[in-house]
């Protein structure tokens, strides 16, 4: 498999020569340090899609680690492999790169370090990108809020970190606009990829009378257990959760971190980069809503493009009020939220 | 028909174990390259990369040996406790005690003076690691219950209370919450020399001494072989062979606990559950290998942590970084396999 | 005589440098009982390994009713029928006796256990319940299981290694009977090895002699040869030393009052009242069928053991709450029964175990000097001729009389006033005997007080003054070497009341 | 009409028992011929991944539990290699086998990492909803099954028969059965590997049917409960299924919690096995006299010339 995209990437290459296409591209080669495996169906084959959308448009040559755990000795070493073999642009996939990141920027000012799903940047070499992805988020609630009949659904989460909870409560204000008498029951697994926790979170929430299960979760066990519980499922990340679970898939907030790639490579090509980060969400389409399941009424698929459309228009705001700041932070549920947060 | 007979050497070579070694590392090297050629790599490449990358600059040689740093520490702990004959299987857990002994000592108290801070941190380490061991020690002096479940056990225990801590009451709120403590302030980051080796291979350079003292220059060194042979012999000879024990694992268990104590204030600055990468289980092997020699486990552990960081990155080539483990999985084997002939011998049985 | 039953040519056998056998010969015949004698390391046992196929010889045949064999493995020897009782049990200890005597493959008796268990306990004088547990037998019973075991595997040649070094005199008596039915009766052929010439006499009917490794004497029918030719056999020329008994005695040196002990494990009596004093220049001989408190009263008085009744004095200081150390530091030293385990920790080097008494002599602070150890262990091995050429190298790789030497010269280095001698020249040849005598006799004149426990009356009788008869962890009686009678003795070990 | 959390934590509980028994039933028999294997999580690894990769290219179910079985089978033979015929220590073998095993496993399932399983192991009554505690139990699947037959037939033979008797006195004494002309080394090279079998069959259910997924380090730890749940057993067979029932429940209990709204702490549930394991050692210790079951000969290599 990798072997065919090497290939594909020697006759980009060569076409990109032949346009004459940005000129220094070749000076720059991209790292991609990965926390989990690049065809896991969930958060990191979607950034691994990114980068070969980002190999295409521009030529530049990518190499990726896979399964690189969130602590600073492990990253260390794989990131200094790269850049004493010349990469010079370092893409790190999990919040728990944050700090040494941050640390290593410092020490390699040469080199350009980018990290997703953080809060961190210095002035020159390091900044953060992410994706609004609690606004499809908000829509995948209203698809949640009209199909639930128990009025429970299911939140199978990670960690109880802000970026979570963020997406936990734009879930449960769509749910609340189609169906105010519906809560949503939230099992933290304080883990991004565990196939083992999260079916079991899975289970305990089927069992507890959910019948509409979502996640925070880079595999697709929620699916699968719904499938097996004849429940629906909400996914993440990409369409995969169509082919793990085709009954229980009604839709996915999708990330489409290709074009987000290919901005900020040129900047970067094209000496145009500033550490400004990067949070965009469906204007630019890096975030969206996988295609709607016939599950759901053709009434409420008008609404959630309503409401898409309002979204990127700016016309409407899920959380009202709220700044930026307030967002990045979030560290409560709103009310027809349960769970715990301590 | 001939028929071959098994016996034991009378007198096996004292290099024994480290012949068996040097052949277990050349089977696993060509066991490596099997697997590389299988999945259609260059084993020249690949090494050669994990060459570079691991010793080939003084850069590289520096993580290598901060890598290996635990993996001494522990594997020394492991060797004082079997000079009484016992295992230590839970220099796992030590490690982490002994990270989560210093961010409680450092959280709890301040002193002004960082050194003398950094060496309150690491005295707590130690102590950490001992009482991580205390258990395991008490249950096997007093009452006899064997020590390798009991000391494998406490490495889930420990752990369990380490995902404990950093999801509950020492979740940093600087993190966003993100499951792991506060980092420790940059004045109690362990120093470093030629750029990026820590004070912490010092450290162990010192301890690797140490023990090489205590287990065969010391008189504590030598109640303890006496009564690691025979529990009967040292209570005959006055020693008391239930108290050395007691001590050797507190020891064992404290140099354990020293490595995840320097593990922090030099590598990861804070608790969480990246503390080990299973150095505590390697370390058994490093020092196993080496017939429990501190000199040659901290050979090995240096050799084992050039390895760890080659694992490492060779991913950045495509190369799984799980050929470094059956590297050194398959060394031990090979050089088990190699031992048995140094302790036993074949012989044609004649048949006349 | 009749045909040989079974028979092995130029069987050899080598450990290490060692020639453990060396080209023997060997014969069997059917219904006979065979007596194997010779001293500890001839090679006796080995060449019953080697029959029941527990060791592998490099060169040599084995020919059973005529037919060549290869006997690799005790499975292929008891499929042909012989079977070996070990010094050591072989009796798995959590198991009935039941399942201990069914265990083999080849057991004969599946279906009418019982019947045949009742029929071999009486031929026993055994008198246990089939589903007893091993390891609450006695080990007069445990030996009877033995060779009742090889009964029930069909096993016609039965190989007896010792048997009855573990037995009261009337225990050794009523195996006599028992193993003369089984030959008699169910035509057994049986080998029983040992170092004793009364029980050759008593038990045998042909004899050969065996000495370091080779087969000096076969097919001797044992009652047309006298023990003065069995004895230059089994150990060639002997110099018969006697001991001069006349030497200075002196103060009172060692002083045990009213020791009462009871096991704390077993809560059972092991000792009862026992009193007695040896002077300085004294031997005092301490005669018991072992199992009789011999041990527990030495652990007593070394310090070993500390919870006891009564009273241990030491010239003339009262030491009875006080450690091994300090019983040491008023020089006392013990020669403990179990040369290796207590005596010498295994897997630990000669040199270590050479400083075992005097170590905390040789450091310096918490450092051991390595050059005084080695020069401790140098004059150690000159002065009473030990052969340990590496002393880096596990204790267990030199001979046992070199273990013996090296144990009693590291306790006997200091001139101890108080030495306790258990069993000191168990398992030893004739030649390291000697020698262990000379030194215990060389102290002895030195002015050191000697406490020795043995089984063996004639070192007893050789050696002490005066002797006590230990039994059931009483003192029973008391003799003076010169004018007692070895019968008397003997009577005394055995319980048997006057 | 019985709670459906309950009937859900009992389900849960009975496939997590299963898991973790099925292991130590395997460990139980290798300690039994004398043989330590701490190689547990490196076999399980190995049988989990052997029949995941099985079922996904084939998606023949039963092929894939063969192959499962088979691979951990002949994964554990390394070590009964090592420590039977090389005489090697058994605690050495038993962690590099761990290691290794979960280095090859994840070395051979990279590929597989997020793959579809297009047929799990179904339970052979198939009930759905099940509504009371009998559905439940019947709506298990083979291996479940199994785990009960082979509990009732194991304990038998080691109770009843004289093949069991024979097989233990060589872990009790290989000595006085090496005499008594068992064959010492067979027995324990096909106990070792019968060990690895079983913790094969455990991997297998783990991912065709307990979570049917691969990922790396999924055995998450449960080599070493099996382990442990052996010593908790007291080397009986019903006795480590009760401590597997009890060790299972606490498993399946921690994810529930949140959704009961009871305030216990997850943590400590999570660690409670190996404390319980711990006390229940020392209190044999202590109670028995030293008599915890354990098979006398356990970790002491056999050789016949010893002298």
């Amino acid at each position: 498999m990798r072997r065919s995209w090497a290939v594909g990437l020697i006759i980009i290459s060569i076409l990109t020569m032949a346009c004459g296409g940005a000129a220094d591209v070749d000076d720059y080669k991209a790292a991609f340090v990965y926390l989990g495996s690049a065809n896991d169906g969930g958060w990191t084959q979607a950034h691994d899609e990114g980068r070969q959308y980002l190999v295409e448009e521009t030529g530049i040559e990518t190499a990726f680690t896979e399964d690189v755990p969130p602590d600073a000795t492990e990253f260390r070493t794989v990131a200094e492999a790269y850049i004493e073999q010349g990469y010079n642009i370092i893409f790190g996939t999990t919040f728990g790169y944050l700090d040494i990141m941050e640390e290593m920027a410092l020490e390699y000012p040469d080199v350009t370090f980018l990290h997703c799903s953080g809060y961190k940047s210095n002035d020159s070499n390091y900044t953060n990108y992410f994706g609004k992805i609690y606004e499809a988020r908000y829509l995948s609630g209203l698809a949640a809020g009209s199909l639930t009949e128990s009025n429970k659904i299911g939140y199978v989460a990670a960690f109880p970190i802000p970026e979570v909870i963020r997406g936990i409560n734009a879930f449960a204000n769509g749910v609340k606009e189609v169906n105010p008498n519906a809560t949503v029951e939230v099992v933290w697994t304080n883990t991004w990829f565990g196939p083992e926790e999260e079916t079991q979170a899975a289970n305990a929430l089927l069992e507890a009378g959910a019948d509409v299960l979502t996640q925070h979760q880079d595999s697709a066990s929620t699916g699968i257990a719904a499938e097996a519980a004849g429940a629906k499922w909400i996914g993440y990340h990409t369409g995969y959760g169509q082919e793990a679970a085709p009954n229980a898939f009604v839709t996915a907030p999708v990330w489409n971190w290709g074009p987000l790639y290919t901005e900020m490579v040129n900047a970067v090509v094209n000496d145009e980069f500033t550490t400004t980060p990067y949070w965009t969400g469906m204007s630019d389409n890096v975030v969206d809503l996988f295609e709607v399941s016939d599950d759901v009424s053709s009434d409420i698929k008008t609404l959630i493009e309503d409401r898409k459309q309002e979204i990127i228009d700016g016309t409407f705001e899920i959380f009202e009020g709220s700044s930026d700041g307030d967002l990045l932070g979030m560290f409560y549920f709103v009310d027809n939220v349960v769970g715990t947060l301590d | 028909m001939n028929k071959y007979t098994l016996s034991k050497r009378q007198v096996v070579n004292e290099l024994s174990t480290f012949y068996s070694f040097l052949a277990g590392f050349l089977i696993a090297l060509i066991i490596g390259s099997v697997i590389l050629l299988i999945q259609d790599k260059s084993p020249i490449d690949t090494f050669s990369l994990m060459f570079k990358l691991s010793i080939g600059s003084v850069n590289s040689l520096s993580s290598s040996l901060n890598k290996a740093t635990p993996l001494i520490l522990a594997g020394l702990g492991i060797a004082i406790i079997n000079t009484v004959k016992l295992w230590n299987i839970g220099a796992e857990g030590q490690i982490f005690m002994g990270a989560i002994g210093v961010n409680l000592i450092y959280i709890n108290f301040q002193l002004t003076s960082s050194t003398s801070f950094i060496f309150l941190l690491l005295v707590s380490a130690f102590v950490g690691g001992a009482v991580c061991i205390l258990i395991p020690a008490i249950a096997k002096v007093l009452f006899g219950v064997n020590e390798i479940i009991t000391t494998l056990l406490t490495n889930y225990i420990v752990i369990g209370l380490t995902i404990y801590l950093v999801n509950g009451p020492w979740k940093d709120p600087g993190s966003l919450n993100f499951p792991a403590a506060a980092y420790v302030g940059k004045e109690v980051y362990l120093p470093t020399i030629f750029g990026k080796l820590s004070y912490g291979f010092l450290i162990c350079i010192l301890f690797t001494a140490f023990a090489h003292y205590l287990k065969n220059s010391s008189v504590f060194g030598y109640e303890m072989r006496i009564a690691g042979g025979s529990e009967m012999t040292a209570i005959y000879a006055g020693i008391n062979a239930k108290q050395k024990a007691f001590l050797a694992m507190l020891i064992g268990g404290g140099f354990a606990g020293l490595a995840g104590g320097i593990e922090l204030l030099s590598q990861t600055h804070r608790v969480s559950t990246g503390i080990s990468q299973g150095f505590g289980y390697t370390a058994i092997i490093v020092a196993a290998i080496t017939g429990m020699r501190p000199i040659g486990i901290f050979l090995v552990g240096s050799l084992f942590g050039a390895l760890s960081i080659g694992g490492s990155v060779i991913q950045t080539i495509g190369v799984s970084t799980y050929i470094a483990d059956i590297i050194q999985a398959s060394t031990l084997f090979g050089a088990l396999v190699i031992q048995f002939f140094f302790n036993y011998q074949l012989k044609r049985a004649d048949d006349g | 005589m009749s045909n040989k039953f079974l028979e092995t040519r130029n069987v050899t056998k080598t450990f290490g440098k060692i020639k453990a056998l060396d080209d023997v010969n060997f014969n069997l015949y059917k219904g006979k009982i065979h007596g194997l004698l010779g001293e500890n390391g001839a090679g006796k046992s080995s060449l019953m390994n080697v029959l029941s196929g527990i060791y592998q010889p490099e060169k040599g045949s084995i020919y059973l009713d005529g037919q060549k064999q290869k006997i690799l493995s005790p499975d292929i020897a008891s499929q042909l029928g012989i079977g070996m009782v070990h010094q050591e049990f072989r009796l798995v200890e959590s198991f009935s006796i039941k399942d201990n005597l069914t265990l083999s493959k080849s057991n004969i008796y599946k279906d009418n256990f019982l019947k045949s268990f009742k029929k071999y306990s009486e031929i026993f004088a055994l008198n246990v319940n089939e589903n007893e547990i091993i390891s609450d037998l006695s080990v007069g019973e445990k030996q009877k299981i033995e060779i009742m075991k090889l009964i029930f595997n069909d096993s016609n040649i039965m190989l007896l290694d010792e048997p009855t070094a573990v037995l009261t005199p009337q225990e050794t008596s009523q195996l006599k009977n028992s193993l003369v039915t089984l030959a008699q009766e169910d035509m057994k052929t049986i080998v029983l090895i040992t170092h004793k010439l009364k029980e050759i006499k008593e038990f045998t009917e042909i004899v050969s002699v065996m000495k370091n490794g080779k087969m000096v004497a076969k097919d001797l029918p044992t009652k047309d040869v006298t023990d003065n030719q069995l004895i230059e056999l089994m150990m060639g020329t002997v110099k018969t030393s006697t001991v001069d008994k006349d030497n200075k005695i002196g103060q009172i040196k060692l002083n045990v009052e009213n020791i009462n002990f009871i096991d704390e494990v077993s809560n059972i009596k092991k000792l009862e009242e026992i009193n007695f004093q040896v002077k300085s220049g004294e031997i005092l001989g301490l005669a018991g069928v072992s199992g009789n408190g011999q041990v527990e009263l030495a652990n007593i008085i070394s310090g070993i053991e500390k919870i006891f009744e009564g009273k241990i004095i030491i010239n003339n200081k009262d030491v009875s709450n006080k450690g091994v150390r300090s019983r040491k530091k008023l020089n006392l030293s013990y020669i403990p029964e179990n040369r290796l385990g207590v005596g010498l920790a295994p897997g630990v080097s000669v040199i270590d175990n050479s400083i075992v008494r005097d170590y905390f002599h040789t450091k310096l602070g918490p450092h051991l000097s390595k050059n005084k150890t080695s020069n401790f262990l140098e004059s150690l091995i000159k002065q009473f001729s030990i052969k340990a050429p590496n002393p880096k190298a596990e204790i267990s790789t030199l001979s046992g009389g070199n273990m013996q030497k090296l144990l009693m010269g590291r306790e006997l280095v200091g001139d101890p006033d108080v030495i306790i001698a258990s069993q000191p020249t168990r398992g030893l040849d004739v030649n390291a005997v000697d020698a262990i005598h000379n030194l215990l006799i060389d102290q002895r004149n030195k002015g050191s007080a000697i406490f020795l426990i043995s089984e063996d009356l004639d070192e007893l009788f050789k050696l002490s003054h005066r002797l006590l008869v230990i039994f059931e962890g009483k003192i029973v009686k008391s003799f003076n070497t010169t004018d007692a009678n070895i019968n008397d003795v003997g009577l005394a070990m055995a319980g048997a009341s006057e | 009409m019985v709670d459906i959390q309950f009937l859900g934590l009992l389900n849960a509980t009975l496939q997590a028992a299963t898991l973790l028994f099925i292991a130590s039933l395997g460990e139980l028999i290798t300690e039994k011929s004398g043989i330590l294997n701490l190689g547990v999580e490196g076999m399980i690894s190995i049988g989990a991944v052997a029949g995941f990769m099985t079922a996904v290219n084939t998606n023949n179910i039963f092929l894939a539990i063969v192959i499962g079985i088979l691979s951990s089978s002949i994964f554990a033979s390394i070590h009964a290699i090592v420590t039977v015929i090389l005489k090697q220590d058994q605690t050495v073998s038993g962690l590099i086998l761990t290691i290794l095993g979960l280095a090859l496993s994840s070395l051979l399932g990279k590929n597989y990492v997020g793959r579809k399983l297009e047929t799990k192991l179904e339970s052979i009554f198939s009930i759905e909803n099940p509504s009371n505690v009998l559905e439940v139990i019947l709506n298990q699947n083979i291996i479940f099954y199994l785990a009960i037959i082979f509990t009732i037939t194991i304990s038998y033979i080691l109770k009843n028969t004289m093949f069991g008797t024979r097989f233990q006195a060589v872990g009790e004494d290989s000595k006085a059965a090496d005499s008594m002309g068992l064959n010492v080394t067979k027995t324990q090279f096909i106990a070792t590997c019968i060990g690895g079998a079983f913790a094969g069959l455990s991997g297998v259910y783990l991912t065709l049917s307990y979570v049917p997924y691969w990922t790396d380090n999924m055995t998450a730890g449960r080599g070493w409960i099996a382990l442990a749940l052996v010593i908790f057993g007291g080397w009986k067979p019903y006795r480590t299924a009760l401590g597997a029932l009890l060790f299972g429940f606490l498993e399946a209990l921690v994810p529930r919690l949140q959704t009961y709204g009871f305030e216990l702490n997850p943590y400590i549930v999570k660690i409670a096995p190996y404390i319980i394991t711990i006390l229940v050692l020392v209190m044999l210790t202590i109670y028995k006299g030293g008599k915890t079951g354990a098979p006398k000969n356990i970790g002491i290599p056999f050789f016949r010339e010893n002298r």
